[in-house]
């Protein structure tokens, strides 16, 4: 659908190309001078790999019952969700009371929440984070907007299905969910958590191939490595 | 006593476009990204920036993460379809965005409000930036690390929304004002419920008076910081509280009174530091200006009567050619919506003027240069920005 | 308004002044005398808030409209200054030392419907989209609709209705 | 003192009760921190639960052997110091593995966990967390000053560095307490303490608004956990330190947890209230205030 007329006025390199993830040569204040390869540095470039259960299933289970009840989630907005969030961190509907907690870097935290549309751009951060978090993790998926495209159903910059991207365990419907949602939603989280059924990042990690196909298809400067731990 | 002034001298200088030539390979300079994933940004953004030491070289705004495309999807859509994604514009203050896409839309097809329904809008409007500035007293104190005040606001918000939700049956998206009137009217008894909400909302502000703003640590930490020089205020685009701290006068409901805003005795609130701390404070006495706006408005609005005009069939409501700009107080400063119409059933055009747009790209990406990075977020916060309005 | 536009018409060869409210008010100006006529509205009659600089797409006509809409504070006036340029190779010379925040505008619109601005800082750099290789998504002959489809999964369930027949069955079922 | 066998299961009774006791004390205090802001805050059992789930968590990734050792030094400082203190006084279970210079390692151990972190989180590469530490560090030295100095002070007063004989040397009614025998001392030391434990106004190097919680940004499963049940430690053995100098010891452990919490209740009270200061603010302040108190206490003894 490119029109013939139109000449695509020139921009910025972009992916790969860009000026900061190129080798360069880096003089250190104390005149020590050494190579930095950004991509190499900043990035890991294994493949995810699936996690064995404990052996023991009373063992499992136990650990099942603490992830349950101890779900931090990473405080990232990605859409207008994010406001929803923000009542239930305080006195009227106090997730704290349920074990839920917010944690600042992807690092520590255990729950990825997809407050509402994806863009594109967004989708690229939200990947990255959740690579970074470490496994067993969740992804809840918030909104009308994640499960089948909502409001923006016809919008060239959300994408419509979540799960075709990230293994989502869980979606709240509505648009925007009231924090009751949330909280109902949340409970019904730890259920399937207890139950063993919260194996989302094994399934990320298995079907590997097939989930970065998904994305490389959507996002079009993909100026990151494939896995980035 | 013990003044450590860094030496600027050193540092890179600017060309005339703004932009600096940094060399990253010199190992001075570190490049972090605030953001998007970061506690401290408003929202779904993200700053560039360049640090030597603890202090801020460059800055750059980067938007696009909550991009939908509504200018392209309004232009999909009918008139009355545009309606319901109008709100999803801007999320803590929807309303303004619905008033100005229903003013436009009236304006161009000649549609008459009848007199309760534009009552009903400003008070609509005024809860919405009570909402919007219970936010930003948390966010301001919660930039800077006092987490406590963040817990009463977001209370009293939600106090508000149990009023919004009893009056139109949402809490964050209302869609409560249509092009040619309201949805309803006010139910039984919201005055008195509304007081009890006031009532307590004022105590709260009481609180935050003496915890926040009495408090020597904050005053230290805001004061003299983030410095906005009242002449720039128009080559920038200021408007809105950001303005109004430094001594301008600039109140669109006092300047170009819209609704019912002349039929209501209020003064514009202003301050004269142009920091954060006078900005925090003209927000807080606005708040309560607010309050004692909304409190006006239950009194003087007459008994419910006609609350919506009669409009045309909306499956083949044509406008005529015709152009417009509409424009609101919100909490953040100056909103207002651009529309052309080409005769179709479709809007040709509908283009959004957030307030944030002019003050989290340009503005701050000026004002973050030298600054420590400590008061990054203290200083976005300040100029109360919301992403999606910058990028829609 | 109208003293206003009396004043400034022969000088600047404006076109028709299309009044919209008392205190509203749209002009067309050419090219040439584009700059001339916005430095006389910031520096001499006190337009000095540009409010927003936006473009229109006139698919049609083969046209972009630039609307600068200027702000008066003192008097709470506005005036739309309106430009046609066409709209192959369409290119417009930079406001960006006039208003700082010009700057952001122009790289919009570089961006949104892929109009040039010349000298314009940073105004190639990505603002809102990232990686975009289609047309500039609000030019009128870019199907939004169309790219969606191609380019995002569907879950499969969902129904669409035509919004029109959709809304006559269920509230107008006797017509009109 | 001679060293017997029957010590160490002595002494991991006593790390034991502190733990447990340190757990529930953290969690109340969060919840007290909580009901301030309106909300009834975490279960009591939510912080095993959390480090129960920390260290079951699946995957770790390293960033180099230092980013190992951070966690493990900081860990050592908590419980070393720990370790070293007399917990309580007279009792012959918990007085750990006290000795006559005792003071002179407790300072060591207080600074020692601070140091690992930092190696650690250097290691981890992560801009935050090398802002996070320099600002750490600086604050902590700052900090320090008027802690040492008012530590100076006492052991001066008291002539000796043995904690247990100025513990000794404290007993018999409050009135023979540090805080009234050298009240300047203990404002100076209360001064470091306040700046030390990590809380407002003097916590910028975690400042979550800032840099996302800074040092321990890239720390994560059990790294994480460890560095959680230090925090449990840590601050119980630094608040032991100060009960011992300052305000008498304990003789049991019921006037124990009572002394701690107090202490603790202190700085939780004013981080509720106060936003943070920036680093060279906070830094100006321990210097201002802290460093002249601290020299006068020595000057007056």
């Amino acid at each position: 659908m490119k029109d013939e007329k139109y000449t695509p006025l020139p921009r910025r390199p972009i992916g790969l190309d860009r000026e900061e993830l190129k080798k360069r040569t880096v003089t250190a204040p104390d005149g020590q001078t050494f190579e930095v390869d950004p991509i190499r540095d900043y990035y890991c470039q294994d493949a995810p790999k699936a996690h064995q259960r404990s052996y023991i299933k009373i063992v499992e289970d136990f650990f099942n019952w603490c992830r349950a009840e101890s779900l931090w989630i990473l405080g990232y907005g990605t859409g207008c969700g994010a406001i929803e969030m923000r009542p239930l961190m305080t006195p009227r509907f106090d997730a704290y009371r349920y074990g839920i907690q917010w944690r600042p870097t992807p690092r520590q935290a255990n729950l990825l929440m997809i407050s509402g549309y994806l863009s594109v751009k967004t989708l690229k951060r939200a990947i990255r984070s959740y690579e970074q978090m470490q496994n067993p993790k969740y992804v809840v998926g918030l909104g009308s907007c994640t499960i089948n495209g909502g409001m923006y159903w016809d919008s060239y910059n959300t994408i419509k299905k979540l799960d075709e991207y990230l293994p989502v365990d869980l979606y709240i419907a509505g648009c925007m969910p009231r924090p009751e949602a949330l909280l109902a939603g949340f409970e019904d989280l730890k259920k399937i958590i207890k139950a063993g059924g919260g194996e989302g990042a094994n399934k990320y990690a298995e079907n590997f191939e097939w989930y970065k196909a998904n994305q490389k298809s959507v996002i079009k400067d993909w100026d990151m490595p494939d896995y980035n731990w | 006593m013990f003044k450590i002034e860094p030496d600027r001298s050193q540092y890179p200088a600017h060309n005339p476009d703004g932009s600096c030539d940094i060399d990253l390979s010199s190992g001075k300079y570190v490049k972090i990204w605030h953001g998007p994933n970061h506690p401290g940004i408003t929202g779904n953004m993200s700053l560039e920036l360049t640090i030597c030491g603890d202090e801020v070289v460059e800055g750059r705004t980067r938007v696009g993460y909550l991009h939908r495309g509504f200018e392209k999807l309004m232009e999909r859509r009918t008139f009355i379809q545009v309606f319901p994604i109008v709100c999803r514009v801007c999320v803590p203050e929807p309303d303004l965005n619905e008033y100005c896409y229903a003013a436009a839309i009236e304006e161009l097809a000649g549609i008459e409000v009848p007199d309760y329904a534009n009552w009903m809008r400003t008070l609509i409007l005024e809860m919405g930036r009570f909402n919007s500035y219970m936010m930003y007293l948390g966010g301001q104190s919660g930039s800077l690390g006092m987490g406590v005040i963040g817990q009463w606001t977001t209370y009293v918000r939600d106090l508000m929304l149990d009023r919004f939700e009893e009056l139109t049956g949402a809490r964050v998206y209302h869609m409560f004002i249509l092009p040619g009137g309201v949805r309803d009217v006010l139910p039984d008894g919201f005055a008195a419920r509304m007081e009890e909400t006031l009532k307590t909302a004022e105590r709260y502000l009481d609180d935050v008076d003496k915890v926040m703003f009495q408090n020597a640590v904050f005053n230290k930490r805001t004061r003299g910081v983030g410095y906005i020089d009242p002449a720039l205020f128009d080559s920038y685009g200021v408007t809105g509280p950001t303005a109004r701290a430094g001594g301008a006068t600039t109140d669109v409901r006092r300047d170009a009174p819209y609704l019912k805003y002349d039929e209501l005795d209020f003064e514009p609130v202003t301050g004269t530091d142009s920091d954060i701390w006078a900005r925090a404070d003209v927000r807080r006495r606005d708040t309560r200006l607010s309050i004692d706006l909304i409190r006006q408005i239950l009194v003087k609005m007459q008994k419910p009567g006609e609350y919506f005009a009669k409009i045309p069939n909306v499956l083949h409501w044509k406008i005529p050619y015709g152009e417009t700009y509409i424009r609101g107080e919100s909490s953040r400063g100056e909103y207002g919506y651009y529309l052309v119409t080409d005769g179709t059933g479709y809007p040709r055009r509908i283009n959004v003027r957030g307030p944030s747009y002019t003050h989290a790209m340009a503005l701050l990406e000026r004002l973050i240069v030298n600054t420590n990075i400590s008061d990054v977020g203290a200083l976005m916060v300040s100029l109360h920005t919301y992403p999606p309005e910058i990028e829609r | 308004m109208r003293a206003l536009y009396d004043r400034l018409k022969d000088r600047f060869q404006l076109g028709e002044l299309t009044r919209q409210r008392p205190d509203l008010g749209f002009v067309t100006v050419g090219r040439d005398h584009l700059r001339a006529l916005l430095v006389e509205l910031k520096d001499v009659e006190g337009f000095t808030h540009l409010v927003l600089f936006t473009a229109v797409d006139w698919l049609e006509d083969g046209q972009f409209q630039l609307t600068y809409l200027l702000n008066n504070r003192a008097t709470a006036q506005d005036l739309g200054v309106r430009l046609m340029i066409p709209r192959e190779g369409a290119s417009m010379d930079t406001i960006h030392d006039l208003w700082p925040t010009a700057e952001t505008y122009q790289r919009e619109l570089y961006e949104m419907f892929g109009i040039d601005f010349p000298g314009s800082p940073r105004v190639d750099e990505d603002f809102i989209l990232e990686g975009w290789t289609d047309l500039p998504p609000n030019r009128r002959d870019f199907d939004t609709k169309e790219y969606s489809e191609a380019t995002f999964a569907e879950r499969a369930g969902r129904e669409s209705h035509d919004p029109r027949d959709h809304m006559k069955q269920k509230l107008y079922p006797d017509g009109e | 003192m001679s060293f017997e066998w029957i010590q160490i299961p002595y002494a991991l009774l006593t790390l034991l009760i502190v733990f447990v006791y340190g757990v529930f004390m953290t969690t109340i205090i969060r919840k007290m921190g909580a009901r301030a802001g309106g909300r009834y805050g975490i279960r009591l059992y939510q912080t095993f639960v959390d480090l129960a789930k920390n260290y079951a968590l699946r995957s770790h990734i390293s960033h180099g052997i230092m980013f190992y050792l951070g966690p493990v030094f900081r860990l050592t400082g908590g419980v070393g110091l720990i370790l070293f203190v007399p917990t309580i006084y007279g009792s012959v279970m918990h007085q750990n593995f006290a000795f006559a210079g005792d003071l002179v390692l407790a300072l060591y151990f207080v600074f020692f966990g601070t140091l690992g972190m930092a190696l650690g989180a250097g290691e981890s590469g992560h801009p935050y967390s090398a802002v996070g530490i320099t600002r750490g560090l600086s604050q902590m030295t700052a900090a320090e000053l008027p802690f040492v100095l008012a530590v100076f002070a006492v052991s001066l007063q008291y002539q000796t560095l043995s904690i247990t004989e100025i513990v000794a040397a404290q007993q018999g009614g409050f009135l023979s307490w540090t805080l009234f025998t050298n009240p300047i001392a203990v404002v100076a030391a209360m001064i470091g303490f306040l700046g030390t434990m990590m809380r407002s106004p003097f916590d910028v190097f975690l400042a979550p608004q800032e840099i996302p919680i800074g040092p321990p940004t890239e720390f994560h499963s059990a790294y994480l956990a460890l560095m959680q049940t230090n925090r449990i430690l840590f601050p119980i053995a630094k608040i032991v330190i100060y009960m011992n100098l300052f305000f008498g010891g304990a003789t049991n452990w019921p006037v124990f947890f009572l002394k701690v919490f107090l202490i603790y209740l202190v700085s939780a009270l004013v981080g509720v209230v106060f936003p943070r200061f920036r680093v060279e603010q906070s830094i100006r302040f321990f210097l201002i205030w802290g460093l002249p108190l601290g020299i006068l206490s020595i000057l007056i003894v």
